[in-house]
């Protein structure tokens, strides 16, 4: 039966060596009251072949639109490889590299992930992953308050154009550990955080958060909030899109010292949407810092005959060894995930890369331009965008995005949820998947909702 | 060799060079002066440089991985393949829920075969694995008794035998922890809990069977003690596996639990991750759960968010947690059924007490000899030590020589010189004995040729590591000479 | 650009070195005139996204019908860790085991094969794979005719159940060497070769072909036949499908002596449908005839240190040493075919056959059983059947067939073209993939098209 | 260990009995008596078993794999995941016309860029392999000359460097073969051309670019010499990944051709296959080529059978030859376009060039000293041979020590102790010069201390193995003891 190899000879034999009848006996510690169990609701054994049937029948339903949303996770175009090379079995059913010798592969690939990670970020050291952007967030800030020496605040300074999803993981992991969270509103006309926004007299506050490029899209002066949170003895934590970091000024960059810390979704680099997750967290950071970083670290080292090698480093800081005076509490990571990341970089290199993050702002600019054209669609910010900006309709949103869906197309993120104040406001994005067929859909759909023409209703072949 | 090594600067420029767009539209101020430096190889260098670096790991379809506490058994490959189909990887986050009924109907279904299995109220899938389960189940925790206006429990207690990142966890939810002894039998020490336990307690964190492989007989006790002092009692769910169908965490009386489906319900290790630690409820915790969760409104299922839970404890990631492992151990649960949920808890068992009936029969020193094993065992290496001067990490180290991953060592930490062994259940008995054999054969070496277990492992790709040299001279991320 | 990993710089280095200027020097010794070539009406080259975007909007257009078509290639699952083994780069990627220490995977696969397909067949000795079923049996009668030593006739009796495109394969690749293939009609009750259809006098012939079960899913008494071919001094070929053989009398057990040689399409083992290739061909035979079995095959042998290892062999036999008179031309095989079965026989087991094989049989007797309680629809032959049968209409069954595929569903195969004494009949099976549900859903579309009820126009949702 | 030497009966039968129907309808005397004897394993055993054989394997996405006239090269991935996309896999070949276009569509697209870059008016892709489009190439050719009431042509002129599935194709089709000798410089020697060939000649089977690594500079003489004979032009195409986008048969004169897609189209050789080898004809053969092929009928797509093709030499597989090795080829095409296709020939002829500079400055004796490499070239190890003792098998088996492939040995047979080396386009400078490095260093090795060599290989799963024994002890299935 599924998955057990044992034959009812081998039972028999391994009763006996163990010296009692049957294999229930040898539950005979627990108390017995507690035995009486049913698990009656969980459903009977299937074949593969029956499973099978049922799962692609519901994928079928789901993941076949066109789509216009990023908000946080973003379709990309991944090479076949990346998938192929990650589930083979000796990286897809190891563990974590205990066992350094007997775990090179996945422990050289997690160190070359280090170095293209700290290069992307322009920063000294890099970990090897954390659930996602947004706990990784959280994890930066408890991280800054442990690292910052000049400061024994518990605030933190965040903008609202950081991910709201982000801000709320945020607030629900820190909040226990008494750390404040100090919410920037952001400048109406360019949707980023102005001079303006910045209080006058912060106070003492252990870290700047600073999104690049943010929520809206937009590109946030990260030069001018560097130093001036740096002036005020806090640390930077940059949350930036790493395939913008392809062309962008690299956190280790920003102002005069640069970022402390660099965190973000890695999602981008060739992690399938699914759903949302599973994606990884990464986090970069000074040399200065890394014992303070969360998460497992990989480091080089020598062999007993000299020879490199590579093995999981810097423990002490971790759970499993520090225990309630661990850095963090995270032991199992997003291995996989920076396995197929690794791969993917390695396959695009920095070219690919550039030219996904080029293609992406070419397509979202000429989205926007050809969206802005139509009569009561209009863009809300001024500032340049990356690859996603904000649009304001003078039509109820819900109903246009409802008449989109019915065209099988998803025309963005509504942000009437979580920013009351830009109602009828959709955050549109438009990477590299999109042709310039694919936006004249979006267009040509809009329009003829928009002018309240009649939908043609019948099936429209499904975007793949 | 690295794949920087084998980078070429312009080689993905070379003969038909790739449009270089510079993000025009994109003020200059904003770009970076520098590309970014990633390796410039070409596709079959890269092909072939990741294909035989996978070649250099054990992993479970290579090796037996008796990796205590750790639950390496099969990962079925239709897990993978039918939580890969084009649908479910291509669905956004965001994606209205018309779009997304089918992975919604597997989380829900997920949702209900934990409930039955673990006996607990409601079930959130969220977490990203155990650690961020405990930290949800303690954050519960602590929203009940802030509920309650109970803030004078600030401690939370946990065994030593504990896994680490259960005093992590607490401390992240602000508690203060104590530690509470393992009595000589493997069990909690009871008295020691009955002496520590008050109104300062907010809960106890239990993992029953506990690390050191046996089941705490006098968990009703505990249970009762526990409750009757106003604590919660946290289940970690890392050994369900030795359980699973027979007994439930809710029938024990815990309030809170969480699993890794990463280990009991088969999902890879990916080398490290991903993982998923749903955590599961009883009623008086069920409002503060982690969002998002799935709800079956009579046709149709939705996501339950803040708005639906306004006691929530929150989000613990922007979106859903990690689906694609979720829908992995859905497909696994719909495999097994019920039938073969509770054949995974018995044949698990079976191969855990076989084993350490036969390594006591080689002489080897149980840490525990008189209890049943659960589903993992420990065999300490004390005497040896002491005797032959080849330590548990020889052993481990020439045990990859044999082709066998090593059991866990050193872990729990309270047991001198351990290997935390834990065979899984789809393990056949030949592989089984297979190891026991080499484990007799490895003694021997210690007892003839120590140097052999001190030098090893001999023929893997590197010889012994030097860890104490990696932590002081720290080298994370190659520069070009 | 694709696939090129030259650095401008490493051209140069190169050129040097050869002593010429420019990568056009090298083809210097092609007469010019030859060069002015253009191949402009190849398209362009595409980046691997649009390509793949291209390749699933046409994947999405085929294969997503409900089917009910046999006819020498089935669908059966195949469980998902056959083809994530299967296409492993150091499976997909090896050239035929000629070096056969850096080969050893391969050459211990193929050997485990030859040992299941022998088991299977009941017989000494397999090949290694030949193109595919039709293709194969082609070599079997060159091999028939060549090892057939009482008899130097040319002649090959036929059965006309034997699959009408296997004839005309056999019929293309024989006919040059003269060979004839006389062929047998068979019973109109029974469907079969009856002792009625078998030539009274039928003078020297090489072999009898025997088909089991045969094309139109009849079980054919291969015993009896078997038995009068080996009375005449012929050999007998059995043509065989392997899933059948779970449960049938293997070849080598047929009538006293047994079928001298089996042959048959190897799809069934976990090959995917793919519009009818790659499959493969197998073939097993006694070991008398070993030497003159066409394909590689593949033996046992020990190395320098005596360990045993695995290698290519009775190499003689083959085109590169024995060139014109070799026992066949071929070289490449369908070696990554033989790797999907190994695998897949190694993970059902024979039991896993023998259900397949068995709800297999049971459906397509619900199946006809259900078909034929409808007005119309009669069962053509009486005798039992495999997984196949074939039913007749008494309306236009092109018609019918038609309005099916309206519903998205493949009502079976026609016999109409190949066997025009059978008119309005078609071939229908369903395999153990076919659920209650699915034979329900034929026999409901079938009986409202019988009945010329309006059938509902509403685009039903496709099978997967 | 065999994977039925991990068989254990009743495996499959044990806990949790799997159903056995035996087939109840099937009337006992048509049913086997004993079960089949294949192995009872798990599926972990099996996934263990096959995923550690695989690695015994080398291949090109582990190692770089000269072999000469077999164009090793990238298979790139994404031919492979998007021809296995479900739509393809599950479509039945007798699946209605309308259930197909989108595979008709790929295949029609196919069969159009093949006729351009060969120059061939029509192209069928029906051939599995390059050998039976050998036999339909030669099949037309004898149709054509019945056609013509032509019979007295009986033989087939093959020059003796030609692949052994020349002779053995020619054979098939009822032709005598005479073998026409390579002059010293490498092209056919057109005097002993002109002397045999005349009334008799079918035709000829010519490889050009030669499998001696270079290209027939008389290829325009020997063109008009056989057609003035009355004869036909076959053209087989295993090299065409040297000339690909340079120069095409048709132009050459060739009046058919196959096409290795698994080499110059890089579809995968998956270990011995499959392949693909359509032909491509010219005008006056078109009428025999093997069906089924696809036309495009204004807006719809549908096969060409024999009701279309009455003069159609026949089918040569039960369906449509190897379809998901046609897909794979289709993509590569795709990827690559035209500019890709050109690169191709470049950038092979640029490496084997330079390889062939550099192995005879390092002391090695090219067979055509004075000539270009087309995608390949020889190097003779007669003269280490006699001086040394070690011949071409030993380098070829010390080379696998170093992980490099061996170049294809002792073919063509015209050249003695030859080896055949063959880089492909998709491998870069530092792997040549790395293999070339290699050889220099077994050349010393092979001067100091040949044992080496002679007992070599000495790294891999198993030394040299005894092909003598294999084939005098045969032993071609596993029997229990
Ligand atoms: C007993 C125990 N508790 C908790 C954990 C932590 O779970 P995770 O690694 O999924 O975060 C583990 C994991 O190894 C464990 O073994
Ligand atoms: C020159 C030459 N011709 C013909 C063939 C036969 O092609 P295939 O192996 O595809 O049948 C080969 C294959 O190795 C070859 O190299």
């Amino acid at each position: 039966m599924p998955f057990i190899p044992h034959t009812e000879k081998e039972v028999k034999e391994m009763l006996d060596a163990i010296g009692v009848s049957s294999i229930e006996d040898l539950f005979d510690e627990i108390p017995p009251e507690l035995k009486a169990v049913s698990i009656d609701a969980v459903p009977s054994t299937q074949s593969e072949m029956d499973v099978s049937r049922l799962m692609m029948e519901r994928a079928e339903e789901d993941g076949r639109q066109l789509s216009f949303i990023g908000a946080g996770a973003y379709e990309h175009h991944i090479p076949a490889a990346v998938w192929e090379l990650t589930t083979r079995g000796e990286f897809y059913t190891a563990y974590t590299p205990y066992q350094a010798e007997a775990s090179q592969g996945t422990l050289q690939l997690l160190y070359e992930y280090q170095t293209m990670m700290s290069r992307l970020n322009g920063l000294d050291v890099s970990n090897a992953s954390l659930y996602d952007g947004a706990s990784g967030l959280a994890e930066a800030v408890l991280m800054a308050v442990r690292a910052n020496r000049k400061s024994k605040s518990k605030k933190i300074l965040m903008p609202k154009t950081v991910h709201p999803h982000y801000r709320k993981t945020v607030e629900a992991i820190v909040n226990k550990q008494d750390i404040k969270l100090e919410i920037l509103d952001y400048d109406a006309t360019g949707g980023h955080l102005s001079p303006e926004q910045l209080p006058q007299s912060p106070g003492d506050f252990a870290a700047l958060v600073i999104p690049q490029p943010n929520f809206f899209g937009v590109m946030e002066d990260v030069d001018m909030l560097t130093d001036w949170a740096h002036s005020h003895g806090a640390l930077v934590i940059a949350v930036v899109n790493p395939i913008a970091l392809a062309l962008l000024q690299p956190p280790g960059e920003w102002g005069e010292n640069g970022a402390d810390i660099a965190c973000g979704e890695g999602q981008p680099l060739g992690i399938p949407l699914s759903s949302g997750g599973p994606y990884y967290g990464f986090m970069c950071c000074k040399q200065a810092l890394v014992r303070q970083m969360p998460g497992r670290i990989i480091g080089k080292t020598l062999d007993m005959d000299g020879k490199p090698g590579y093995t999981l480093t810097l423990q002490a800081r971790e759970q499993h060894i520090r225990r309630s005076k661990a850095t963090s509490n995270i032991c199992t990571n997003q291995g996989l995930m920076i396995t197929a990341s690794t791969i993917h970089m390695a396959i695009l290199g920095a070219h690919g890369l550039e030219e996904a993050a080029a293609t992406s702002n070419e397509n979202t600019n000429t989205l926007i331009d050809k969206l802005t054209a139509l009569p009561g669609v209009e863009k809300v910010f001024e500032r340049p965008v990356f690859h996603e900006a904000v649009l304001k309709f003078d039509t109820p949103l819900k109903d246009v995005l409802r008449a989109l869906n019915a065209q099988n197309l998803i025309g963005g993120y509504s942000l009437e949820d979580e920013y009351p104040e830009l109602d009828n406001a959709l955050l549109v994005c438009a990477t590299e998947t999109k042709t310039q067929a694919d936006i004249d859909t979006y267009v040509n759909h809009l329009e003829r909702i928009l002018s309240k023409q009649e939908t043609v209703k019948c099936p429209v072949s499904p975007k793949i | 060799m690295l794949i920087f090594e084998q980078s070429k600067a312009g080689r993905k420029d070379g003969p038909g060079k790739r449009k270089k767009k510079q993000g025009s539209a994109i003020p200059k101020n904003f770009l970076r002066k520098q590309s970014a430096g990633l390796p410039e190889v070409s596709e079959l260098q890269a092909v072939r440089h990741y294909t035989r670096l996978s070649q250099k790991n054990f992993s479970i379809d290579t090796h037996f991985y008796p990796l205590g506490s750790c639950t390496m058994k099969y990962n079925p490959r239709a897990c993978n393949s039918l939580a890969m189909l084009p649908g479910f990887l291509n669905r956004h986050p965001l994606s209205p829920d018309m779009f997304g009924q089918g992975v919604m109907a597997c989380l829900y279904e997920l949702q209900e075969m934990l409930k039955e299995v673990t006996g607990m109220n409601a079930v959130s899938l969220t977490p990203a694995a155990g650690a961020q389960g405990e930290f949800a189940g303690m954050a519960m925790i602590r929203a009940y008794h802030d509920a309650q206006g109970d803030t004078a429990r600030t401690e939370v207690l946990v065994p030593d035998a504990a896994h680490g990142t259960n005093p992590a966890s607490a401390v992240m939810c602000g508690y203060t922890v104590r530690e509470i002894p393992t009595s000589s039998n493997g069990d909690v020490d009871v008295d020691e809990l009955k002496k520590v336990v008050g109104p300062q307690t907010a809960g106890l964190m239990l993992t029953n069977p506990s690390t050191v492989g046996v089941f705490d007989r006098n968990i009703q006790e505990i249970s009762s003690t526990v409750h009757k002092a106003g604590g919660l009692l946290y289940y970690d769910g890392a050994n369900l596996n030795a359980i699973l169908g027979k007994v439930r965490p809710g029938d024990m009386g815990f309030d809170v639990i969480h699993m890794n489906l990463h280990k009991t319900f088969s999902t890879p290790h990916g080398g490290g991750g991903p993982g998923a630690g749903p955590v599961g409820v009883s009623e008086r915790l069920t409002p503060f759960l982690p969002v998002p969760m799935v709800a079956h409104d009579g046709d149709e299922y939705r996501w339950l968010t803040e708005k639906d839970c306004p006691q929530t404890i929150g989000r613990l990631s922007a979106f859903m947690g990690n689906t694609g492992v979720l829908l992995r151990a859905y497909v696994y649960a719909r495999l097994l059924g019920k039938e073969g949920m509770i054949r995974v808890s018995e044949y698990s068992t079976l191969n855990a007490n076989y084993m350490m009936a036969e390594m006591k029969k080689k002489g080897f020193d149980l840490a525990y000899p008189d209890r049943r094993a659960t589903h993992e065992f420990i065999v300490t290496m004390k005497r040896q030590a002491k005797e032959l001067g080849t330590n548990t990490m020889d052993f481990a180290k020439r045990l990859l020589d044999y082709g066998f991953h090593a059991p866990t060592t050193y872990f729990p930490l309270l047991i001198p010189e351990c290997l935390l062994i834990e065979p899984t259940e789809t393990e056949d008995k030949d592989t089984l004995d297979a190891f026991i054999d080499t484990m007799e054969k490895i003694l021997k070496e210690a007892q003839e040729n120590p140097e052999q277990l001190k030098d090893a492992p001999h023929t893997l790709p590197v010889r012994r590591l030097d860890d104490v040299r990696a932590a002081r001279e720290l080298d994370l991320a190659w520069k070009a000479e």
